[in-house]
């Protein structure tokens, strides 16, 4: 059991990372619009996330350093501060997302409306971060969120044509009534979803709270050769039941409450409830994770103390952040602002922080004085280089498409 | 000359007019379709009361707001004949959605079954809108 | 990694922007007290130029952030700041112990007095919420 | 001994103080008054103890300022592709070792040398 929970963290990242409230969404409707042919673009993004997963978690075992010190370490208060508010853009409006999706997943089980929840979420969200411990914050939620697996039950219920899926998977390009603009622009955000930078905060954070030291490469590995995939594979069957139950009917996904109806047809009531359970962890663990990456990002550029691991009165700006934060997002949410909607506009800000936040990863992974004998190997440098002309390509490409698009229509 | 130095909105040209009526339409099947799937899966049981109730009250909100904006559109001249159909089609589609909606959340069963056969029957006149608008 | 001598791990040669710029500055207990915002540099009796100390706080980081952010910063801070003219904090080059991803420090952060905003932080919102002192 | 290159500026206490991001960044001009680049690196030498250490030259630039990332002259194991990219940006670099400072005026940024010399590798770290 204890090596179960020594992934936990891998896994909360990825599930931050793969599914939470925009990706559920995305997925859906990716599946709903484009079948699998997409499917190359989740796999391309979980070896992406990996490899960098494992250069700042690597950094932050022996060097106890994490990624947002290091960001302005090499890369100067100027350019480190523009990638300060570019990656608060993608995490804050994430985390306003999050919570908003925690409340659009109980309004799923009661239809009370979603925004009548939203203070009832933040608050119980903050006494979260602030109280309970990291480590049990992060086997409950990450966890609890593999509930989400009953996507995958659900899709070998619904006994589909798999040599049809698996046709869908080997043609990567748009279907019948699709162009090439929008088939791009979700390449792009499932690309941009895999790889959020707040995956990597959160994960070499992480890795400080757990107090990893050089002898933890091991457990570290373990969290991110396990947990990734398993995010990628939850996405993945998330599109793959909207593919089998609505791509046929011509029904696109908009909204959360149509996501888990295939898993209602596929497994009736219990399906549908165990669902529900892993949209609400996912989005619950979600928004512990960018809520505490706000803190992270902040405190870590400025040099206070951070982390859970030590008394709030000994991190007290770090925590002031992370509830100053909350008490925005509230105010935000209560303006009834759609939730998924939120997530759309995090794009642009990732357009800028992909690069600013993998750069100097991929630097100090190298350098003997973070990492002594541990610095990387010609396989990491090579992926990396490659994955970070990749973010490059990506990061140009963004902001065009989703104007050319208006956001993926 | 005013229509020929338009530039080319759906308000001005009526073919873009037309593409705007069928994409209309397609958003509306896809709302439609969704309420068919809800009925069909809440009368087999296989899913909960509130949750078909959240469902179907969310597409029959995005349905409306999809209606809305292609009601408001200036139909250009000639394109009347499309306007009138496309919208005749989308208020049926509308009436049906809001059935569903009131027997789904009385948990009326009969009302339920009732609300499918006009369900299905306005989806799959809008499955055929591209053949059939002018 | 950190040598735990007197001298910084005695590394016959530093430079500044990459080895002691923006990195994160311990405590001797190992807490985060600051960045390296900035390094002061006094003229020695021969000429030289000699590392002073190691400055701390938006005083020093305001005017390399640059622009109008960077001077924002700095205008502001010194708004806060009760005293006449605000000097930024400040940790005499001596206390430096060792420098390896970070620079590690011999006082605390209360000793070097560079802790004021996370003090009154402290004070007027941390400590008025219950379990302020429960560690994880 | 160059002459005291110093203009003092900030004087407390008899002692002249500056601060490091004033040099980082002034303009480095030759004794014929043609500009020679931008201070881009303040390297330092001495120990033990950091308050033994002195300025022992200055790296230039022909950008203002730009972090090298630690690519710049210690040969850092790292991905090529980086490597050469930073390498690219600052293939123009020189050294000037303190002795060849003439003058530096701090408030108006700009740095005179005698010469400026090749950018050689650094030396091994310890």
């Amino acid at each position: 059991m204890k090596k179960l929970f020594a992934v936990a963290l891998g896994i909360l990242t990825a599930i931050g990372g793969f599914v939470d409230i925009g990706d559920l969404v995305t997925n859906a409707l990716v599946g709903s619009r484009f079948g699998l042919s997409l499917a190359w673009v989740v796999a391309v993004g979980v070896i992406g996330i990996i490899v960098f997963a494992e250069m700042s978690g690597r950094v932050a075992a022996v060097s106890g350093r994490a990624t947002f010190d290091l960001v302005r370490e090499r890369l100067g208060p100027r350019i480190g501060l523009a990638n300060l508010l570019a990656s608060m853009g993608v995490t804050f409006l994430t985390f306003i997302a999050e919570i908003g999706g925690v409340a659009l997943a109980i309004e799923i089980a009661t239809s009370v409306d979603e925004v009548l929840w939203v203070p009832v979420v933040a608050a119980a969200l903050w006494i979260v971060l602030w109280r309970v411990r990291f480590a049990v914050l992060e086997n409950a939620f990450g966890l609890v969120g593999l509930a989400l697996v009953v996507f995958a039950v659900a899709l070998w219920k619904l006994d589909p044509d798999w040599m049809d899926l698996w046709a869908q998977v080997t043609s990567p390009r748009p279907g019948a009534n699709e162009t090439w603009t929008s088939y791009s622009y979700y390449a792009v955000a499932l690309f941009g979803a895999a790889m959020t930078p707040y995956e990597v905060f959160f994960f070499s954070s992480g890795g400080v709270e757990e107090h990893w030291s050089e002898k933890d490469v091991g457990t570290m590995r373990l969290n991110v050769f396990l947990g990734f995939p398993l995010g990628g594979l939850l996405s993945l069957s998330i599109a793959a039941v909207t593919a089998v139950v609505f791509l046929p009917a011509g029904v696109q996904v908009e909204s959360l409450s149509q996501v888990p109806l295939p898993v209602a047809i596929a497994l009736g009531k219990i399906g549908l409830a165990i669902a529900l359970l892993g949209f609400f962890a996912a989005t619950f663990g979600a928004a512990c994770e960018t809520g505490l990456s706000v803190g992270y990002s902040m405190a870590q550029f400025y040099g206070w103390s951070w982390g859970k691991f030590v008394a709030p009165r000994q991190a007290a700006r770090f925590h002031a952040v992370v509830l100053l934060a909350t008490v925005v997002a509230v105010a935000v949410l209560l303006t009834t602002v759609d939730p998924v909607a939120v997530t759309e506009y995090s794009v642009v800000f990732s357009a800028l922080a992909l690069p600013l936040t993998y750069l100097p990863i991929l630097v100090i992974a190298n350098d003997p004085d973070y990492m002594g004998e541990r610095v990387n190997g010609w396989f990491a440098n090579a992926l990396g280089s490659v994955y970070f002309v990749v973010i490059v390509v990506v990061s140009v490409a963004a902001i065009p498409l989703m104007v050319l698009t208006r956001g993926g229509q | 000359m005013l229509t020929v130095s338009g530039c080319a909105t759906p308000e001005g040209d009526p073919s873009l007019y037309r593409d705007e009526a069928v994409s209309t339409l397609s958003a509306a099947e896809s709302s439609v379709v969704t309420v068919r799937i809800v009925l069909t899966t809440r009368l087999r049981d296989r899913t909960f009361g509130r949750a078909a109730d959240d469902a179907v009250t969310t597409a029959e909100t995005s349905l409306s707001s999809t209606a809305g904006t292609f009601e408001g559109l200036q139909p250009p001249r000639g394109a009347d004949a499309v306007r009138q159909q496309a919208t005749q089609l989308l208020s049926d589609a509308e009436d049906t959605v809001a059935a569903a909606r009131i027997a789904v959340r009385r948990d009326d069963r009969a009302a339920m079954r009732q609300a499918l056969v006009a369900v299905a029957g306005v989806a799959a006149r809008l499955d055929r809108a591209p053949e059939i608008l002018p | 990694m950190a040598e735990r001598t007197d001298q910084p791990g005695f590394r016959r040669q530093y430079d500044a922007q990459l080895h002691l710029l923006d990195r994160q500055i311990l405590d001797r207990d190992g807490l985060p007290v600051a960045k390296v915002d900035d390094i002061e540099l006094v003229v020695r009796a021969d000429g030289r130029l000699a590392v002073a100390a190691l400055l701390c706080g938006p005083g020093a980081l305001g005017p390399r952030t640059g622009g109008r952010l960077g001077r924002w910063t700095k205008a502001i801070w010194r708004r806060l700041r009760p005293d006449e003219d605000p000097q930024p904090g400040r940790i005499d080059a001596a206390l430096v112990t060792g420098t390896d991803s970070a620079v590690h420090v011999s006082a605390s952060a209360a000793e070097l007095r560079l802790d004021g905003l996370e003090r009154w932080v402290r004070r007027y919102v941390v400590d008025r919420i219950p379990g302020a002192d429960h560690a994880d | 001994m160059p002459t005291d290159p110093t203009v003092p500026t900030a004087v407390s206490g008899a002692v002249t103080r500056h601060r490091i991001s004033a040099l980082l960044g002034s303009r480095v001009l030759l004794r014929d008054g043609s500009q020679a680049g931008f201070v881009t690196e303040v390297r330092l030498a001495g120990g033990p103890g950091l308050q033994s250490y002195v300025v022992e030259g200055l790296v230039v630039g022909s950008r203002v300022q730009g972090s090298m990332l630690g690519y710049d002259r210690r040969e850092v194991a790292g991905p090529w592709l980086v490597r050469a990219l930073v390498r690219l940006v600052n293939r123009d670099l020189s050294y000037v070792p303190w002795a060849s400072v003439s003058r530096i005026d701090w408030d108006g940024h700009v740095v005179e040398v005698d010469r400026v010399g090749p950018l050689t590798d650094e030396r091994a770290l310890r």
